[in-house]
């Protein structure tokens, strides 16, 4: 009697977990022998088991000859955005050129100093860390671990640049550019509308370039397209990354004002969009950042089209450069002309983008290439 | 004296009492005597009301139960070392729990449990045992380690506190977090901004414009529910949102963005601002040392001063306060202030210990940590500085544990709610480990 | 308590005269800021849906300057009756409307040379205040039986895991809904065993399962449903609904009657709960339990057991409530995503006075000061977006700080109900 | 309906609370149940009524043993009980309070208010004992709440109705009312049993007297035979001193000063009405009344603690309206609260500590804010003796002293010390008698020593027996004051608001 309400506390939580245990197990069967196999799955596991093997004096110690290491900013690796994307080059790496991999995910800022000297400590060939925010910490360490070779993403070093540090940065106006030219030929009703998490640069950037796109075709067609949301200065944020349903309210809101193509630059608050859009009926939006189409399929049909920053392939890049030992400090500029940056094809909606639209686009890359073409809001 | 039968020996004690002629003037030796002498019949007396008393006192105690820091003390009232420790322990076993069935090989082997149980248990056994050992590494050994437990437990110990202090004065203050942004960002202001100052001024500076800022920030809430009885967790917590929104708002200003940057980091911290590392390499600071200082200052001013007697007093019995001539309304107000203040320090300490430049999310949860600091501490100063470094440990190790094993942080965060839930509802724990009741005795203890 | 007069003249006095001075600080305020734009200058208002609807209502465009200056005038107007005779019993809700004309001056100003759509406010404000609306149901139900929830929070973001996890392995929206109510009963069990059972401090176990909650649901995201997503955080979604011709209605229509069950379920479960604590034996019963829990035993009423049937009930609205933010708001978990809203929640049940109705009402403030936000943000107005974001907290406290004071809660609220 | 207790014990952690009590009530008796404070009669009835589980013991109603796990079960068996402190929910309706637990409902569980009414309303006229049913319960005076108990036990069908100390909250001519309905319900053939310590109301009413002390039960009286003090030296255990001597008082100078006061509570609605009065050194001013007509709001004002709505109160010649609470006691003011579990101590403290809760911060007890604890402990070591309080030691937590106890301690502090003033409010509630006798002696004594006291009391035997003048409050308003002697049935009618003449011609 006097038991029985804790044990019952305790097989409560002892279900939530049993519950999210046995949904796991269905896809396999008894088969597993050797946990070896299960090489598609999570490539955690590997480290999590090697961790684990460590501990074990009998068992075989590190075999893998190349180790790279991911440090997340606060967003986590499962964002399917920023630090997700780099995940994936870390990912393909893994599978194409048979190297170990390993992430630490930072809570806070208070974490990025210990999570670095965890992975040098760790023995990581590469670190990558991913942010401005981790700007000053990769700094600090690069300069105290000369021998140890880093990349950051989306980060430039204001004077100096050390000759172990990879900096890795993108021009996404310029793709950001494209998308809005996209948007405002494709709008029905002639208002777009983008939102973003942070009005931080890395994110108003991608607005900028959506903002001078959509004025670019006001201009070329006399139309009168009215972004929403962005002036070029201050606009809709929602204040993080991470509160998809301000995200769908801010969506909503946007909708309720007549836009149809809209453009969220705030990580997964993006998928709050997706479902106002689903429950709303009508208007498409721009993922940024990856292929929404592949990284949001149940979405796929709302995607008008995707502002790409390969980060995946810069994170590939890096990493095959090392390997080659081909790395080399300083910075990577990611843009149209390299691929670093472009625009995702149109997938489900190659009829509703006009086609006079599709047709301008090879002309406008090759204009901004050029620098024929400004991407700068504040010339239109 | 008592040579007589039981029944008249009531007497004296009766009529000792009822010589109202001695009260004022003092014979104390005959009165000693008495008093003496009727020992057995008191205890007897006391016996026959005893019953009564008992129930007034269960009354009592209900009706008393109007403040937070009151029930919370009857809530630890009691509670022994013990249960402090068996909490922890069936928090790692749950923590174990929950490793396991998050961890997919032990989920993956648990498929066939019937066909293989050893397989499970091995492979929960070496999922556990991995993590556990990691985060005991990450957290104890060697100096490096050490330094890092240190380093997370020095805010722990502070926001901790801030979180202590009011509840003894039965306030519940979840404003650690944004009154450890306000300190923090005013402390790092002030190092970044002022340029050109000696050390032995700059960082005092610093530091003392950390704490008022914090202090005002714990200030608000606590006139708040002075004047107007606007419940202070609901405006505290109201509170971290706004000075977290604020906090971003001020990083994008040119006032505290770097030069020629935009990104929401402000500019770096004046080495003159900086609080000394002790050696090269490691992270801990003299903030530890700080931290340390204000437990004892916080130590005096709770168990030995005038004004913890009156916090105490107010924090278990507003209306006796009030009739004693105490002020309720000034305490809230004091601790919530003292409260912010220590919360602020722990922002300073951060931004000018670790961190070196304010960022958006410097405070990281350290605020709301220090509840459940607080909350193992049992409001108690010793108790939350010993909270403060188990729980800065567990933050230290589980960094390791993350970095080895791939068990995520938050795990952390799991067994810390997990710790507090028993030792919130200490009845679970003698209910689990069938410890009896202490019975009177264990209800007989301050807190 | 039976030599009970009027209030004393000097006090009632003193009272018009705050009222009086506050509706001329908002007059100036009108006057001063939100008349002064250029002249000629008219702001427009939205009243279509925009996915459009029966009749079509033409736009409201207004000049702002005669607009904001007759609003001034009608505050100007009640601030002399509050000085001079005052309003008696009807002070508080004259404040409330100069409150209101305040806002609308300031939003006719916010949008000055641009259009608003008043229809995405008001969906906005429904939609933001239906989880704050279900957790502070939660509230009400376990105050109105003495049992203070403090763990809203946690039960709110339990649910919304709970509704994501179920709903993409079941492949059904209706089964996520019923693992988000399993979720909050959950933690509304543990709340009363915790509470009840062992008599912890009821603040302190609220606190303690929020961070539990909290804890617990970003490790598993982590570390299961982050490395799978489509595997375990992708929910089938409720669609959104409308109500044949109700919802052709202009303004109300779009605003009131196109929203998903979940929304829908808010209006109900607001109306049945306040029916059924006020109009039945069982309401009767649970507030005689949070009033006098001795005097309800006496007459035979089991305490403990209507305690722990009410927080647990209560655990299913927040239930609800959470799992609106996987079901209906977005389509997936992310960790601690209610936001802080299960104490905004709180703060509304107890600026509604601890009733369902007044609850909700509260609730559409907080929501209305989020989409306010939201509005402000995008017009172009000098104040940083940022800042406009801290409105509801801002509001919150303020409606707190001056209200709160003068409630009653529930006599036997946070007190353990011992009987031996 | 005939009760029959057998044996029953119960003991609490530590304590017996009733040894092997016996007990029978026959068909159509009024028993009364006589015994101290604290004497076990509450946790008997509470044990009969279901809310306490018996340890031993048998209950039988009608010769079949029963058992009541719940009140429930008691009320279904026929017994209701008016408890001490009213079982009443004071935001719900006369109705609502009467039916709860047995409401009648229309489909979906909704209660019929308009039946419920109807019915109350019935049954109060049935029972004659009248009552609006659909006013709130919070807005009634104590007696019709009490009435409102009764018709609850009375809606129930009761057939043994318990009454526990109902008579402390009543006016004398209330008394009389009361225990004409208990004479009914005893005529209608309903059993009582009438719980109270004072002795004269169980000769006024009872058949029969049964004693209970130490939770034993001591003896049964018929209550024509017994006379009045062989009752309470049955009750006590000792012969008791029923008068207390008292010099007269020696009148000196004024120190309390009342003009025109008026004092709002909370809500800012006036609950004390223009009192004027003036209380001097050297003697006890009573302020009688029944509970709720505004002493309390008074004796707030006079110390301090409530601001004063209008007029002025001074002590010893100063006005105290600018004066914070801390500087009126500071200033010569001892109050001993009328609740002093609330008020009076606070439970967790030491008894040491609650000794210096009025003067924590002064010396010696503190210098430059650091606590003293020598002093503090010598302080304390000194008024346990003086004051006789029962403690194992002084660091024992003032929560676990019996209520003769904690009032001594609250007593020994604030009469520690150089005070003009004395307020005592209700300082004999709820206390043994030895208690009692002490701090009535010690109430004399302070005056002796030329302090003004004023002593708030409902007890108009206690008022009897030590006050030199009194005055009576009614609704907020104040008559008097009277010198002593006045005779107990003219103080009765003007705390039921009587006109003061002719009170005193009809109560002469």
């Amino acid at each position: 009697m006097r038991m029985r309400p804790s044990r019952a506390l305790a097989v409560a939580l002892a279900g939530a977990l049993v519950l999210a245990a046995c949904a796991d197990a269905p896809d396999e069967e008894v088969v597993d022998e050797e946990p070896e196999e299960e090489v598609e799955e999570e490539p955690e596991e590997e480290v999590d088991e090697d961790a684990v093997e460590e501990d074990e004096p009998e068992e075989e110690v590190e075999e893998a000859d190349f180790l790279a290491c991911q440090i997340t900013d606060t967003g986590g690796v499962d964002d399917r955005s920023f630090n997700q994307t780099v995940w994936e080059g870390f990912q393909q790496a893994e599978e194409e050129l048979g190297i170990e991999i390993a992430v630490l995910e930072s809570e806070s800022e208070a974490d990025f100093d210990p999570n670095i000297r965890a992975f040098i400590d760790r023995g990581c060939d590469l670190i990558v860390t991913v942010g401005f925010l981790l700007g000053d910490a990769t700094a600090e360490a690069a300069e105290a671990n000369p021998d140890q070779l880093f990349a950051i993403v989306d980060f430039a070093f204001e004077d100096e640049t050390y000759d172990n540090v990879r900096e890795i940065l993108f021009e996404t106006d310029e793709a950001g550019f494209l998308a809005g030219y996209v948007a405002a030929g494709t709008s029905e009703s002639g208002i777009i509308g983008t939102y973003g998490g942070i009005n931080i640069p890395t994110v108003s950037i991608f607005m900028d370039g959506y903002l001078a796109g959509a004025e670019y075709y006001n201009e070329e067609h006399g139309a009168d397209v009215v972004v929403e949301g962005w002036d070029g200065q201050d606009g809709l944020f929602t204040g993080d990354f991470e509160s998809q349903d301000e995200g769908r309210r801010v969506t909503d809101s946007l909708l309720e004002q007549g836009a149809d193509v809209i453009m969220p630059v705030a990580g997964p608050v993006g998928l709050g969009t997706a479902t106002a859009l689903e429950d709303f009926g009508e208007g498409l939006m721009i993922w940024v950042d990856t292929d929404g189409y592949v990284s949001a399929p149940e979405f796929g049909d709302l995607m008008l089209t995707s502002v790409l920053k390969r980060m995946d392939v810069a994170s590939f890049t890096v990493i095959e450069e090392v390997i080659n030992d081909e790395f080399e400090g300083g910075l990577f500029l990611g843009d149209l002309e390299n691929e670093g940056v472009g625009i995702a094809p149109f997938h489900d909606h190659e009829d509703t983008v006009p086609d006079e639209v599709k047709d301008a686009i090879d002309d406008l890359r090759q204009g901004i290439i050029d620098g024929e073409i400004s991407v700068d809001p504040a010339d239109y | 004296m008592s040579d007589d039968t039981p029944r008249p020996e009531d007497e004296p004690s009766s009529e000792g009492a009822s010589g109202p002629e001695q009260s004022g003037t003092s014979d104390s030796p005959e009165r000693l005597e008495t008093a003496t002498s009727t020992l057995e019949a008191d205890e007897i007396e006391d016996e026959e009301v005893r019953a009564a008393r008992e129930r007034e006192r269960q009354e009592v105690s209900v009706e008393l139960g109007a403040t937070v820091g009151q029930r919370f003390v009857q809530a630890v009232t009691g509670k022994s070392l013990v249960v402090t420790l068996l909490s922890i322990f069936s928090a790692l076993v749950i923590g174990a729990l929950i490793i396991a069935f998050s961890d997919e090989p032990t989920r993956e082997a648990l498929a066939y449990l019937t066909a293989r149980p050893s397989d499970t248990l091995v492979s929960a056994w070496a999922a556990i045992s991995g993590a556990y050992a990691s985060m005991f590494r990450g957290a104890f050994a060697g100096p490096g380690p050490i330094s890092e437990t240190l380093v997370a437990a020095t805010p722990l110990i502070l926001t901790g506190l801030a979180v202590a202090v009011p509840l003894r004065t039965g306030l519940f203050n979840i404003g650690g977090e944004g009154q450890m942004v306000a300190g923090g960002t005013v402390a790092g202001f002030l190092g970044f901004w002022l340029v050109g100052l000696p050390f032995v001024i700059h960082l005092p500076l610093a530091l003392l414009a950390g704490a008022l800022a914090g202090a005002l920030y714990g200030w608000i809430p606590g006139i708040l529910k002075a004047r107007t009885g606007a419940h202070e967790v609901i405006s505290t917590i109201m509170l971290n949102n706004i000075a977290l929104l604020v906090l971003t708002f001020a990083l994008s200003t040119e006032l505290f963005r770097r030069v020629d940057r935009v990104d929401p980091i402000s500019k770096s911290i004046q080495d003159s601002a900086m609080l000394p590392q002790f050696a090269e390499g490691f992270r801990v600071n003299v903030g530890l040392l700080l931290a340390l200082a204000l437990a004892a200052v916080i130590f005096w001013m709770m168990e030995r001063s005038t004004v913890g007697f009156e916090l105490n007093a107010v924090g278990l019995n507003p209306n006796a306060a009030a009739t004693a001539g105490m002020s309720p309304g000034r305490s809230i107000v004091t601790a919530m202030t003292t409260g912010g203040m220590l919360a602020g320090v722990a922002g300073a300490t951060v931004v000018l210990g670790v961190q070196g430049r304010i960022t958006d999310g410097f405070s990281a949860g350290l605020g709301f940590e220090g509840i459940t600091v607080a909350l193992l501490g049992r409001g108690g100063v010793g108790g939350t500085v010993a909270a403060g470094l188990l729980f800065g440990s567990m933050r230290s190790g589980g960094r390791l544990m993350q970095a080895e094993t791939g068990i995520a942080l938050d795990l952390v965060l799991v067994l810390q709610g997990l710790i507090i839930v028993f030792i919130a509802a200490p009845g679970l724990v003698r209910a689990i480990y069938r410890i009896k009741t202490d019975g009177l005795a264990g209800q007989i203890s301050k807190g | 308590m039976s030599a009970v007069t009027l209030q004393a003249p000097e006090e009632l006095a003193r009272r018009n005269r705050r009222f009086g001075i506050f509706s001329l600080a908002c007059a100036a305020v009108m006057l001063g800021v939100f008349a002064t734009v250029p002249a000629g200058s008219q702001a427009t208002f939205i009243l279509n849906d925009a996915r459009g609807q029966a009749i079509d209502i033409p736009l409201l465009v207004v000049s702002v300057t005669p607009a904001v200056i007759v609003m001034a005038v009608i505050v100007l107007a009640i601030a002399g009756v509050q000085f001079t005779r005052g309003f008696g019993r009807r002070s508080v809700v004259m404040t409330g409307v100069v409150a209101m004309l305040l806002v609308a001056a300031f939003l006719t100003w916010a949008a000055t040379d641009s259009a608003v759509s008043l229809i995405a406010l008001l969906r906005g404000t429904i939609r933001s205040a239906t989880p704050i609306a279900f957790g502070a149901m939660a509230g009400v139900l376990g105050e109105r039986a003495g049992v203070i929830n403090i763990a809203i929070e946690g039960q709110l973001v339990s649910g919304a895991f709970a509704a994501a996890l179920t709903s993409t392995l079941f492949a059904s929206a209706w089964i996520g809904l019923g693992g988000g109510i399993l979720a909050g009963m959950l933690i509304g069990a543990m709340l009363a065993v915790l509470t009840i059972k062992f008599r912890a401090d009821q603040i302190v176990s609220g606190v303690v399962l929020w961070v539990l909650a909290v804890g617990t649901t970003s490790f598993l995201t982590t570390q299961v449903l982050g490395r799978d997503a489509a595997a375990y955080n992708t929910p089938v979604r409720f669609p959104s609904l409308e109500i044949p011709l109700l919802s052709q209605i202009p303004i109300i229509g779009p605003v009131l009657f196109r929203h998903t069950i979940i929304g829908f379920l808010m209006f109900i479960g607001v109306g049945a709960l306040s029916y059924a604590l006020f109009q039945t034996r069982w309401g009767l019963r649970l507030r005689s339990v949070g009033e006098h829990p001795r005097a309800a035993d006496t007459v035979g009423i089991n305490v403990l057991a209507t305690r722990y049937k009410a927080v647990i009930l209560g655990g299913a609205f927040a239930g609800v409530g959470g799992a609106w933010f996987t079901l209906d708001a977005t389509g997936q978990f992310s960790r601690e995503m209610s936001g802080g809203r299960g104490f905004i929640a709180l703060a509304a049940m107890l600026v509604g006075r601890h009733s369902p109705i007044g609850a909700f009402g509260a609730a559409l403030l907080f929501g209305f000061a989020t989409g306010l936000a939201t509005t402000v943000q995008r017009l172009p107005v000098p104040i940083p977006s940022t800042l406009m974001l801290t409105a509801p907290y801002v509001i919150t406290i303020l409606v707190v700080a001056g209200l709160v004071g003068r409630l009653r809660p529930p006599a036997a609220v946070g007190k353990p109900y011992i009987k031996e | 309906m005939r009760l029959e207790l057998e044996g029953i014990t119960k003991r609490f952690p530590g304590v017996v609370a009733n040894d092997h009590v016996d007990l029978v009530v026959e068909e159509g008796e009024v028993h009364g149940l006589l015994g101290e404070n604290g004497a076990g009669k509450s946790t008997l009835m509470n044990i009969l009524y279901g809310l306490y589980g018996a340890d031993e013991g048998e209950i039988r109603i009608d010769g079949q043993p029963v058992v009541f796990n719940d009140p429930g079960e008691a009320i279904d068996a026929g017994i209701g009980m008016v408890h001490q402190h009213f079982m009443l929910v004071p935001v719900f309706t006369v109705a609502e309070n009467i039916v709860l637990g047995v409401e009648q409902v229309s489909g979906l569980g909704k209660l019929d208010r308009a039946r419920a009414s109807e019915q109350v309303r019935e049954l109060a006229e049935r029972s004659g004992l009248p009552v609006d049913p659909d006013a709130k319960v919070e807005d009634l005076p104590v007696g019709i709440q009490q009435r409102v108990e009764i018709l609850k036990a009375l809606y129930r069908d009761a057939n043994l109705l318990i009454l526990d100390e109902p008579t402390a909250v009543l006016t004398p001519q209330e008394t009389d009312d009361l225990f004409e309905a208990i004479a009914s319900f005893r005529d209608e053939g309903r059993s009582v049993v009438f719980i109270s310590h004072k002795l004269r109301e169980h000769r006024a009413v009872a058949d029969r007297i049964s004693v209970l002390r130490r939770g034993s039960i001591v003896g049964t009286a018929d209550p024509n035979e017994a006379s009045e003090q062989d009752l309470a030296n049955l009750m006590v255990g000792r012969p008791v001193a029923l008068v207390v001597d008292k010099p007269p008082a020696n009148r000196q100078e004024a120190v309390l000063e009342l003009e025109g006061l008026h004092v709002a509570n909370a809500l800012g609605a006036t609950v004390v009405h223009d009192i004027d009065l003036q209380v001097d050194r050297g003697e006890i001013v009573a302020v009688a009344g029944v509970e709720g007509n505004g002493q309390s709001p008074l004796v707030e004002a006079i110390t301090g603690l409530r601001e004063i709505q209008h007029g002025t109160v001074s002590i010893g010649g100063r006005s105290i309206a600018e004066l914070t609470r801390k500087q009126v006691l500071r200033g010569g003011v001892g109050h001993v609260p009328e609740d002093r579990g609330r008020d009076g101590l606070i439970a967790q403290f030491s008894i040491a500590e609650n000794l210096v809760i009025n003067q924590w911060d002064m010396e010696p007890f503190a210098k430059r804010r650091s606590l003293q604890f020598k002093a503090i402990s010598e302080h304390a070591k000194r008024l346990v003796d003086l004051y006789d309080i029962r403690t194992p030691s002084i660091t024992t937590p003032a929560s676990s002293l019996s209520g003769g106890n904690q009032q001594k301690l609250v007593i020994a502090r604030e009469f520690d010390q150089p005070i003009d003033l004395l307020v005592a409010s209700q300082p004999t509630r709820g206390i043994d008698v030895g208690s009692i006798e002490f701090i009535h002696k010690q109430l004399i004594a302070k005056r002796d020593e030329g302090t003004a006291v004023v002593l708030v009391s409902s007890e108009l035997d206690e008022i009897l027996a030590i006050a030199d003048r009194v005055v009576v409050m009614f609704q907020g308003r104040a008559v008097g004051p009277f010198d002593m002697p006045v005779s107990k049935e003219a103080l009765g009618l003007m705390m039921a608001g009587a006109d003061p003449a002719e009170a005193m011609a009809k109560g002469a």
